[in-house]
């Protein structure tokens, strides 16, 4: 029995879903995509839909935005109702639930069949987006985290230089904790504190994929270490409560030393706080180089009716022209070799600290964690992070949080 | 019964001369006018004077037109200055623009954010662009 | 339920009506067809799609597979679900708050003083206001660093660093709640106004000549009579509240941790975030269950009548 | 009681309303500051005053289109609202079989929470062909149940005696509801229309999945965008709510005669 029928049965309705009109014009060469909250990038994509409009005679492209958190609720619905976008902006690891489960079209044979393309990207992120041994996402603007710190705060407390160890951290975030002032803090959505954990050796699950791994002396010693640290005032609370705004506006007041976080915070935090300038404001990778990846890549539906068309789409708007074009004036790294190389250049001139930051993005690649390729990641994100969050928040002890997470993750994966 | 047909005559008066008539008549009218004197002078025509560090009117400064986009502003276009200092910038697209001034030998003057009611909003600069070097 | 028109039907009685009982009917139906249609397609439909959903295993990128009570049992484990059932039983037992200030808002507005239209207008402003703004604007107010509440806080000396109120694990869901009453204040108030000046001032004048103080007029007319008015207000408030997505959805996201947790949030998020549709449709149902259950019980509390009297 | 003075009730009620007022001007306040608005402490009086964050949001989304659709879809709430209840509630102050089954059912629907059931609305809609038109953005709320109460009440206030007469003068039932019975229920109407449109005017995650194409989209959906990240760090986001707001205040403003004088005064004519 097909999903449909089923829906239907459920619904008690009989006939067939109705057809609006876009949707009959689709079969005829329309292709339909859907991005991720840029809508301020307007004007350039209709530039790119004019160019390939203009090399494609005769088709038409239908452009859907659509906010972050209500993204997959618009692209789910649509997907039941049998209309989903030929193409879908896709960020963070939600690509491969929606792979892991047939939604996506597996990219792999156009790679094969056009050996040239998968050249463009930068490997490292072209390989986060494997699943299965399958590529299912082509880059489309990348990111990961790196440690921002605020010079002057290092310079009162004494200290010359950013930390180099998961210790040093830690230790240095007391030093700086004084009244309003705390020492440290991070994003905390998605797995984005991981390297916190890699840096201390903290595996999430065995090789097999599905027992947890993280219930260790080792995990342990660090949670208290971070519950301890967030007690005394060390590490800022915002780190374990907040979201997005609240630790980057935290930390734009000038009053926290350290935070972890990907490019992106560098033009929140400078947008909020007129202190920034390359005196004050450092940006280095965090302690042994480990970072969290925060991508968005462009996946083609597999109920898309033109993917060929939709391939060509997507190779057209991340190609050297437009990644470039799309690098320069969002100055953002797309993930394209070229394009990052041309944006990175202009930049230099413009802000050099925001070169600087952006420079991070595409060092040490190879170091990237916290980006399992998970069919259940938001389950099992949900389940472990609830319970690091009452162990370094203090509201139970680091043991029996961690054996609390094991039973809950493992019941997660039970369950798929 | 009564009631009602004694409330129609009054006719077009009361249905026309009521705050839920005149109110949004009104908004509308400021609106129309608004929009009028909008396309009237949106041309887009941004006029100033470059200066150096003595006062002094400085000839051909270029002025560059730098409009926001998203994060950052962006350069746009650059026209140099006549005899007196003075520029004219025409087709400014933007509401929310920079305007800044550059001679090689003389330096650069700081960017002047300038901020309009609407999208091409023709503005005469208040106070010149100044130059930090001798003319 | 029975509405109170034990005699309204004898009023109508008239020969011609008797012939035109069939006619009679179906005009009823015919009147009332519009809006059961629509409750039907946007009510009564999705609640039974939720309830076979709710016996499947399904999401919009597998086929279903019936699995009895499975979601059901998971529930009972689910420190998830608990949570946000308790706190969507704090906001509803805050609702009694909301309505007792009001109450005597109402009191206040209802005596005979001058500009008491305006006092109530200004009281009542809050209540058609956007609760997406609402949001944003009750998270402007607690902003740690620049909000007016912490600023004031400081001001008096009340605290020396700056309260984090949404991201308190204690203040978040007492700050969403007051977010709450302070949009619907205003609109309690008008229904238990309504209440109030239904209540016959012979009534009054009666007690006035028994010598009845304030409080014995308070406790012994006011309040009984307003039980319907009451009623009205918390089965509104509990449904506008419990209900309110936009608002815990903007100003804290279920945030910190689970600490605003409500259940519509947790129904929205296994849905579309977590893609569990089948285990958020047994959520539904059991919500919905416990909605019927509540709205019934403060209908045996305020003497059975759902409100309709004070509509008479 | 009528000699105690009235300056403690004004008193009481001053200090309510500013209270209820606060958040307003806080935001007003925002909306044109001038100065930074992180910095600390934050200024009670906006420094250098400015309206160039309106300009801002004016520009940042297709605002004039979006109120234009909130607009239309609003309307056709309020229209369909107004006659839909009318009709319900007139239906309700009759006595027939199953009237007992039918309150129960309505009061039962209030009680589905709307966020479970946006995939059967969404597929429902689809069947219907109203996907991403006007219709059907407005269609879940053309008929509200504390509305449709909202009318009986007052048709039930209607002495029965005029509708009597009505009937042995031969008017048929359609006349007699639109020449005596509406235009007594004038406050039921006034509350309707404005409690339907604020509840069409505010409705978010239904347009959120509704609307497909940008031309579609209403304001809230604008104003949730405007959230987005960058946007944050500006008063703009804070014009933006004004600017959201100030259509239904002014509309409250405009009726709120007939709504809260109406709605307190006028159940105690019958």
């Amino acid at each position: 029995m097909d999903r449909r029928t089923l829906i239907k049965s459920g619904l008690a309705a009989a006939g067939t879903v109705a057809m609006p009109a876009y949707l009959r014009a689709q079969s005829n060469r329309k292709l339909s995509i859907l991005t991720w909250n840029i809508a301020d990038q307007e004007a350039l994509f209709k530039e790119e839909f004019a160019d390939f409009r203009a090399q494609n005679p005769g088709v038409e492209i239908e452009w859907l935005d659509k906010k972050g958190p209500e993204l997959p609720a618009f692209y789910q619905t649509q997907l039941v109702a049998g209309t989903a976008p030929d193409i879908v902006d896709l960020q963070g690891a939600i690509w491969v639930e929606w792979a892991a489960n047939g939604a996506l079209l597996d990219l792999t044979p156009y790679m094969q069949k056009e050996p040239d393309v998968a050249k463009l990207y930068n490997q490292d992120y072209l390989a986060s987006f494997v699943y299965d041994k399958k590529n299912y996402v082509v880059p489309f603007y990348i990111a990961k985290t790196l440690l921002f710190y605020n010079k002057l705060m290092f310079k009162e407390a004494g200290l010359a230089e950013a930390p180099k160890s998961f210790d040093e951290i830690v230790n240095f975030s007391q030093a700086m904790a004084k009244g309003e002032k705390t020492g440290f803090l991070t994003l905390n959505f998605d797995w984005l504190y991981w390297p916190l954990m890699q840096m201390n050796g903290v595996e999430l699950l065995k090789p097999d994929m599905k027992t947890p791994a993280f219930n260790t002396p080792k995990t342990m010693e660090v949670l208290d270490k971070l519950a301890k640290a967030t007690a005394s005032g060390g590490i800022n609370k915002i780190a374990w409560t907040g979201r997005w705004v609240e630790p980057n506006g935290a930390f734009a007041s000038g009053n926290v030393g350290m935070l972890q976080a990907h490019s992106a915070s560098y033009f929140f935090v400078k947008g909020q706080a007129p202190w920034v300038n390359p005196d004050t404001l450092g940006a280095v990778q965090n302690p042994g180089n480990w970072s969290t990846p925060t991508n968005h890549g462009f996946a083609i539906s597999k109920s898309s009716k033109n993917p060929d068309l939709a391939w060509a789409l997507v190779k057209h708007m991340t190609s050297n022209k437009w990644a470039t074009e799309f690098s320069l004036r969002r100055r953002i790294l797309t993930g394209n070799l070229a394009a990052d190389k041309a944006g990175l250049e202009k930049v230099k001139t413009e802000d050099p600290l925001a070169h600087a930051v952006l420079l991070t993005q595409l060092e040490h690649t190879d170091k990237m964690c916290g980006n399992w390729p998970l069919p259940n990641d938001a389950q099992v994100k949900d389940a472990f992070w609830a319970e690091v969050q009452n162990a370094v928040l203090g509201r139970k002890d680091a043991k029996t949080a961690l054996a609390d997470a094991e039973r809950a993750v493992t019941r997660v994966m039970r369950r798929s | 019964m009564e009631a009602y047909s004694g409330s129609r005559q009054h006719g077009w008066r009361k249905w026309l001369l009521n705050r839920f008539v005149l109110v949004p008549a009104a908004i509308l009218a400021v609106a129309g006018a608004w929009d009028l004197y909008a396309s009237a002078h949106d041309d887009g025509l941004v006029i100033g004077q470059v200066l150096d560090a003595q006062g002094k009117p400085v000839e051909g400064a270029e002025v560059t037109l730098w409009v926001f986009s998203f994060t950052t502003f962006a350069e746009n276009r650059s026209v140099k200055t006549g005899s007196d200092g003075s520029f004219r910038i025409t087709g400014n697209p933007s509401h929310h623009i920079q305007l800044s001034a550059a001679k090689p030998g003389i330096g650069a003057s700081q960017r002047i954010p300038i901020r309009l009611y609407f999208r091409s909003q023709n503005t005469k600069l208040a106070a010149p662009l100044v130059l930090p070097g001798k003319a | 339920m029975a509405m109170a028109l034990p005699a309204a039907p004898e009023r109508r009685s008239t020969s011609f009506l008797r012939k035109a009982t069939t006619r009679q009917a179906m005009l009823v139906w015919c009147f009332l067809a519009p809006s059961l249609l629509v409750f039907l397609l946007y009510r009564i439909l999705p609640l039974a799609w939720n309830i076979v959903l709710s016996f499947q295993a399904w999401s919009p990128l597998k086929p279903a597979v019936f699995i009895g009570l499975e979601n059901y049992e998971e529930m009972l484990t689910d420190e998830v679900f608990w949570q946000s059932l308790w706190n969507t039983v704090f906001i509803i037992l805050s609702a009694p708050v909301g309505i007792a200030m009001a109450l005597g808002l109402a009191l206040l507005v209802n005596s005979n003083i001058s500009g008491r239209n305006l006092y109530r207008t200004l009281i009542f402003l809050s209540y058609p206001l956007m609760t997406v703004a609402v949001a944003i604007i009750w998270r402007w107010m607690y902003d740690e660093r620049v909000g007016l509440l912490n600023y004031v806080a400081r001001l008096l000396h009340l605290t020396d660093t700056p309260i984090p109120f949404l991201n308190s694990f204690f203040w978040a869901l007492p700050s969403v709640v007051v977010a709450n009453i302070w949009q619907m204040l205003g609109f309690y108030m008008i229904i238990l106004l309504t209440g109030l000046q239904n209540i016959p001032s012979s009534l009054f004048e009666a007690a006035e000549i028994d010598g009845a103080t304030a409080s014995d007029r308070f406790w012994r007319i006011i309040l009984p009579l307003l039980r319907p008015s009451i009623f009205l207000c918390f089965v509104i408030g509990m449904l506008n509240s419990v209900t309110s997505f936009d608002l815990v959805y903007v100003m804290t996201g279920g945030g910190p941790g689970r600490a605003t947790e409500i259940l519509v949030t947790y129904i929205y998020k296994l849905g579309f975030v977590q893609t569990r549709f089948d285990y958020a449709a047994a959520v539904t149902v059991v919500f919905f269950i416990f909605l019927i259950t509540v709205a019934w019980a403060a209908n045996r509390i305020s003497g059975g009548n759902a409100g309709a009297r004070d509509m008479e | 009681m009528r000699r105690s003075p009235t300056w403690p009730i004004h008193l009481a009620l001053i200090a309510v309303c500013f209270v209820m007022l606060v958040p307003f001007y806080w935001v007003l306040k925002t909306s044109v500051s001038g100065e930074n608005i992180f910095t600390f402490p934050p200024s009670i009086i906006p420094r250098n005053p400015h309206l160039f964050y309106y300009v801002d949001v004016w520009y940042a989304i297709p605002f004039a289109r979006y109120f234009l659709n909130s607009v239309i879809v609003s309307v056709i709430t309020i229209a369909a609202n107004v006659v839909f209840n009318a009709m319900a509630g007139y239906a309700l102050t009759r006595e027939f079989r199953g009237k007992g089954f039918i309150l129960i059912l309505f009061l039962s629907c209030m009680m589905v929470p709307f966020q479970a059931t946006i995939i059967p609305a969404y597929l429902i809609t689809g069947q219907l062909g109203l996907l991403n038109s006007y219709v059907g953005l407005a269609l879940p709320q053309f008929s509200t149940i504390i509305c449709i109460f909202v009318f009986k009440a007052s048709f039930d206030a209607i002495p029965g005696s005029l509708i009597d007469a009505a009937k042995v003068d031969g008017l048929p039932e359609w006349r007699i509801v639109w020449t005596i019975m509406l235009p007594l229920a004038k406050s039921a109407m006034a509350t309707n229309v404005i409690l339907s449109f604020i509840w069409s005017w505010n409705n978010f995650l239904w347009p959120l999945i509704m609307t497909r194409t940008p031309e579609m989209q209403t304001l809230p959906l604008g104003l949730a965008r405007f959230l987005s990240y960058q946007e944050d760090t500006t008063g703009a986001l804070y014009a933006f709510c004004i600017m959201v707001l100030a259509p239904g205040i002014l509309l409250f403003l405009l009726a709120q005669k007939e709504f809260i004088q109406g709605l307190t005064s006028g159940a105690t004519k019958g």
